[in-house]
């Protein structure tokens, strides 16, 4: 047989190092490490007022509190807002577009509103933390 | 009119003569309106006749001029050589076995194109013989974005879970299917589901959406996809259920 | 074929994303608030109580932890077989397992909360 | 050798070859199809039409009226019963079309919408935008992968008949990829291997139209028939060739020269239309070689404007506004812009005429049957005589349908009807004969490459069969191509390897361009009148006296062909004036 089709060799662990594109799919794909992170840690909140102790709720908010941690949750929101939030709102309406008769809404609405939203969520959820 | 030289590198493979691939360097005095495929043009006509590619139509729409250019995938006769700098490398379309120098092996992706049923499925009886369907245009407007993919695999070849694992359906065929789910005169979405939201289908996709910044033609496989995850999502329960599975 | 239950993780994963995308920015502001030593009112104990304690605050809490975990814990097997760490079964496992004991520590918490 | 077996073996892909591979598969699904082409189905020149494709759909208008603008728009020339039974069918294929998903424009009220074209009496072309052929080709294949009767052989350069007892019997084919031959035998062949534009150096047809079906028949003894008629479309990019469709002019595009002026006017094409508003056919909607002509004559009177790919006239849209030029003509707009890089909205676009469609091919009668019993030809590689001698915009694309779906119906009788072949060994034989021809082309060597002789039989043509003709030129280009025929046995094929040979490939396309553009050139020689794409300065005036004929070309091997004549069959119009200037005169 003449033929002998050449497979060009592809890494399974670092693929992603082959253009830019694919870089930043994976720093979005590792947000997730963030969301467990806070995820538990809300828990561990939860945990202290589950046991109906004050002492631990007081406990828990000092061991948060100091520069490190200044500097990490600092980071860590921008991290989750350039490659979790954003992305998610600007792929939205891939997902679900809107056609009103002919035409397509334009992504961009779709996307404006997202932030729209968005911003009341927060507004919202510093009201009820008291922060606003 | 005026006339650029391009340094072209080539990838070259023989399979008769060579273990692997290599790259061959080629000068080529470029006309200002040249697009890549009429560099390749140039090549094979005056420097080496022996340059294997595949071409046809030059005007963006036959779709077998994929290739990488520059290390995108890119149809040849839609990239201008006035928009690439001086040194240009040309490889076959990543992702598929190379068959010969700048042509791919694209059984793979033909049978997928197969297996996802494209073409239209009904339970009812079509209108009779002379008799068209009605079809509203925002019906028409529903699915015409997807119905512009020109199979030129560009999409395959920018996609990474393609690449890591050749079972996934991939980009193109899912956006053929998802095509054939939205137009109204089709009834074969929940027969179509059962296989394109089975393993190896729509789920292997990531969300990368690479494919579709390289799509020529604007199709957005990445959207039909993510659409047909939401579909076959609502489907699974709607049998679950026990929901007759009707057309939504 | 059928359709795979891909289906009911992915719809979990899709939910959470998009929930994390509007929700978690608040979230992390909030730590870093509390990081800088200016607790805000509505995080002192008796308030966070009062809110846990009401059946909304319930309802709202458990939403928001059961579909971040599950968000994160699909999207890290994806992130695990970008890795190129293929044993899918085994880290579809572990990943779940772990989705699930959140989420059973979280009803768990919230229950014991009155 | 690999051999293989199927009722009927159809060689290309496009629309005709799709079309009659469905309509086999769903007679009868019991026939094996062997389905062979040089390129992925998809990727057949069809995909490249624009405009769309003709059939009668408004009350106003009328199988008469369909018939009436495709005879006088051939000029005669077309055989009356063919066009009778074309439009009376063409609707039915369209809606058939439309059942099987293809995305026709709508209008508001959701019926399949219609557009004017060159030509046309009445709006009748069924248009996808300006993608048409694009979306009839892809639903066809795509309706194809539910036949499993249909079996694909993708990528398979078909390279001569087997014929027993003047007989059709099979195909001899290349497999690109390995290198191995095969032989198809089948009870009945269709040819469908599209036209042959690439034997011109201005062409809006793809790299893969090389006339190979043509000369396949005709090398095996079959006639090519009004290989004189060769159409130029009067809106190519220039440089490229790239076509900008007709749809252009039927929305409402006008062609000016350099100072502005509509020229038509002034080539019994007038009085002026109100910009915007065509009027069927006049100006702009006139037929496609009366366009041309006029393009001829302004670059001789110095009108035509200079760029640089040479003379050019602009096609102006601007008046049609961005919204319809998006919607209607994404693709031209798009093509303008990237090619000549020109945008349509604000900008006239630079055009000159181009070489676009064989209305001669293989000689073929109503059932798509040539005079060698077994083989059936359809789709541009045929001349069923439908098109006479200037094919109207539209007709094209409905045709593939049409008799592609006949000859099928044809051919698969007959293929039900006949024996298997007699003596199997002889038919090997010629196969191993076939081949043998083809290795001994790789051992070749000289000093002639394919690309010079290729630019060589183009520019010949170019200037002895063009727009215009002479006697002197046409003359000339029989000799030129003769010569050429015989230089060209010491091309040497550098590419030695087995695995996608192109450069083998390129040789055996040069060689069937040759033989069609021998046909072109010495049945241009031969009608010495002028006729639709005809147009003879020495013989300026149509002569039905002596040539209300059909040309056919014979081969003769090493000699010039012989050119014989066969009647036109008519029915109802007898020839008269073709009249464009809207019904003003
Ligand atoms: C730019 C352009 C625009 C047009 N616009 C219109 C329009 O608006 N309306 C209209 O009616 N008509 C139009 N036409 C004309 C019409 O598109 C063509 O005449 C028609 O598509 C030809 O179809 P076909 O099936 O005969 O051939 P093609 O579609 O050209 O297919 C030929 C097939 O034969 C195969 N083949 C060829 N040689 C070999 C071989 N040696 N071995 C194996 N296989 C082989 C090829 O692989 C291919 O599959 C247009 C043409 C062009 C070029
Ligand atoms: S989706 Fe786009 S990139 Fe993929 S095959 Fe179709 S046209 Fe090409
Ligand atoms: S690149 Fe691949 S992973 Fe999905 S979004 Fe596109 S198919
Ligand atoms: S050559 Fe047809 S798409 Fe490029």
């Amino acid at each position: 047989m003449s033929r002998q089709p050449y497979v060009r060799p592809i890494s399974k662990t670092t693929w992603y190092m082959r253009n830019g594109r694919y870089k930043i799919y994976m720093l979005r794909e590792m947000t997730s490490f963030l969301v467990v992170f806070y995820t538990f840690l809300t828990i561990v909140a939860l945990s202290t007022l589950a046991a109906d102790s004050p002492a631990a709720w007081q406990n828990f908010i000092s061991s948060q509190q100091g520069p490190g941690m200044v500097v990490f949750h600092a980071l860590a929101l921008l991290y989750f807002l350039f490659f979790q939030t954003f992305p998610w709102f600007k792929l939205a309406p891939k997902a679900m577009p809107v056609q009103i008769g002919e035409k397509k809404l334009p992504g961009s609405y779709i996307v404006i509103g997202h932030y729209v939203a968005w911003v009341f969520i927060s507004a919202v959820i510093f009201w009820l933390a008291g922060a606003l | 009119m005026e006339i650029r030289q391009i340094e072209l590198e080539v990838m070259r493979y023989d399979p008769e003569k060579d273990k692997q691939p290599w790259f061959q360097q080629y000068t080529v005095p470029c006309q200002e309106d040249w697009a890549i495929l009429d560099a390749l043009n140039y090549v094979k006509d005056n420097l080496d006749t022996t340059l294997a590619y595949r071409w046809s139509c030059h005007m963006m729409v036959c779709g077998s001029c994929g290739m990488m250019v520059n290390g995108e995938p890119s149809l040849t006769c839609k990239t201008f050589v006035r928009d690439l700098p001086g040194k240009v490398r040309v490889e076959p379309l990543e992702n598929f076995p190379i068959e010969r120098d700048l042509v791919v092996v694209l059984d793979d992706v033909m049978q997928k194109l197969h297996k996802v049923q494209p073409y239209i499925i009904r339970k009812d009886d079509p209108p009779p013989e002379g008799v068209e369907y009605t079809q509203s245009r925002g019906a028409l407007a529903k699915f015409k974005q997807l119905t512009m993919c020109i199979n030129c695999m560009c999409c395959y070849s920018a996609c990474p879970q393609y690449g890591l694992d050749n079972n996934f359906i991939g980009p193109a065929a899912l956006a053929l299917a998802h095509r054939y789910n939205l137009d109204s005169r089709d009834q074969g979405k929940s027969q179509r589901l059962d296989i394109l939201a089975d393993h190896d289908g729509v789920w292997d996709c990531s969300f990368v959406g690479a494919c579709s910044e390289v799509c020529p033609k604007h199709v957005d496989p990445a959207a039909a996809i993510q659409q047909m995850k939401i579909d076959g999502a609502l489907e699974f329960w709607k049998q679950k259920l026990g929901f007759p599975g009707g057309e939504s | 074929m059928a359709i795979a239950k891909k289906a009911v993780v992915w719809g979990l994963f899709a939910g959470g994303g998009t929930l994390t995308a509007f929700i978690y920015p608040a979230l992390i502001a909030l730590f870093l608030l509390i990081a800088t030593g200016n607790v805000p009112a509505g995080l002192q104990y008796e308030q966070i109580h009062t809110f846990a304690a009401s059946w909304v605050g319930k309802a709202v809490l458990f939403i928001v932890l059961f579909l971040s975990l599950w968000h994160a814990a699909h999207r890290l097997r994806v992130v695990a077989h970008d890795f190129g760490i293929r044993k899918d079964k085994l880290i579809a496992n572990a990943v779940y397992l772990v989705a699930t004991l959140g989420t059973l520590m979280t009803a768990f918490y919230l229950i014991s909360i009155s | 050798m690999k051999h293989i077996q199927a009722d009927v073996v159809i060689v290309g892909a496009g629309g005709a070859g799709l079309r009659a591979s469905i309509a086999i598969a769903e007679a009868n699904p019991d026939l094996e199809v062997a389905l062979i082409s040089k390129v992925y189905p998809m990727r057949s020149h069809t995909c490249a039409a624009e405009g769309g494709a003709a059939g009668v759909k408004r009350s106003d208008d009328s199988l008469e009226m369909h018939f009436n603008d495709t005879v006088s728009g051939g000029d005669w020339l077309c055989d009356q019963d063919v066009v009778e039974y074309f439009v009376e069918q063409a609707p039915r294929e369209l809606v058939q079309l439309e059942h099987w998903g293809c995305p026709w424009s709508r209008d508001e009220d959701g019926s399949v919408a219609v557009r004017p074209f060159g030509g046309m009496k009445k709006e009748r072309t069924w248009y996808a935008a300006d993608k048409s052929g694009f979306h009839i080709l892809h639903t066809l294949f795509q309706t194809s992968l539910q036949h499993p009767s249909i079996k694909r052989y993708d990528e398979f350069f078909a390279l001569d008949l087997i014929q027993e007892d003047g007989k059709c019997r099979g195909v001899v084919a290349l497999e690109m990829r390995s290198g191995r031959y095969f032989h198809f035998s089948g009870k009945a062949v269709i040819l469908a291997t599209g036209g042959a534009g690439k034997i011109f150096p201005f062409t809006t047809n793809g790299a893969i139209k090389t006339g190979d079906g043509m000369a396949m028949a005709y090398r095996a003894g079959v006639p090519l028939k009004d290989m004189e008629f060769v159409q130029y479309h009067p809106t190519g990019l220039p440089g490229t060739g790239i076509l900008l469709t007709e749809g252009c002019r039927g929305e409402g595009g006008v062609l000016v020269n350099k100072d502005g002026y509509r020229f038509l006017q002034d080539y019994d094409m007038g009085p002026e239309t109100p910009l915007g508003k065509p009027v069927f056919k006049s100006m702009e909607l006139g037929p496609r070689d009366r366009l041309s002509q006029a393009f001829w004559h302004e670059q001789k009177k110095g009108n035509t404007v200079e760029t640089a790919w040479g003379d050019c006239v602009l096609l102006d849209m601007r008046h049609l506004g961005a919204q319809r030029i998006l919607e209607r003509l994404p693709l031209v707009h798009e093509l303008a812009k990237s090619y000549v890089g020109v945008d349509m909205i604000t900008d006239p676009v630079p055009v000159r005429p181009v070489v676009h469609y064989m209305m001669g091919g293989i000689d073929t009668n109503i059932n798509g049957e040539t005079p060698m019993p077994g083989l059936f030809a359809i789709g541009e590689t045929a001349c069923g005589s439908l098109n006479g001698a200037n094919r109207l915009g539209s007709n094209s694309l409905t045709e593939l349908l049409v008799f592609g779906k006949r000859a099928a119906a044809t051919a698969a009788q007959y293929a039900a009807d006949t024996d298997g072949p007699a003596n199997q060994a002889d038919l090997d034989e010629q196969a191993e004969a076939i081949v043998s021809r083809i290795r001994e082309l790789l051992q070749c060597n000289g000093d002639e490459t394919i690309s010079g002789i290729r630019r060589e039989m183009m520019n010949s043509l170019e200037e002895g069969a063009g727009i215009y003709r002479d006697e002197e030129g046409t003359e000339a280009a029989c000799k030129k191509i003769a010569e050429l025929q015989v230089r060209s046995a010491s091309i040497e094929v550098n590419d030695k390897s087995n695995v996608f040979n192109t450069d083998l490939q390129g040789l055996l396309e040069l060689q069937n361009m040759l033989d069609v553009a021998e046909c072109v050139a010495e049945a241009s020689n031969a009608r010495k009148e002028s006729r639709g794409a005809h147009q003879r300065m020495d013989y300026v005036e149509r002569d039905d006296e002596n040539y209300l004929k059909h040309s056919q070309s014979f081969r003769q091997p090493g000699e010039r062909p012989r050119i014989g004549w066969l009647d036109v069959t008519i029915t109802r119009s007898q020839p008269g004036v073709r009249d464009y200037s809207g019904g003003k005169k």
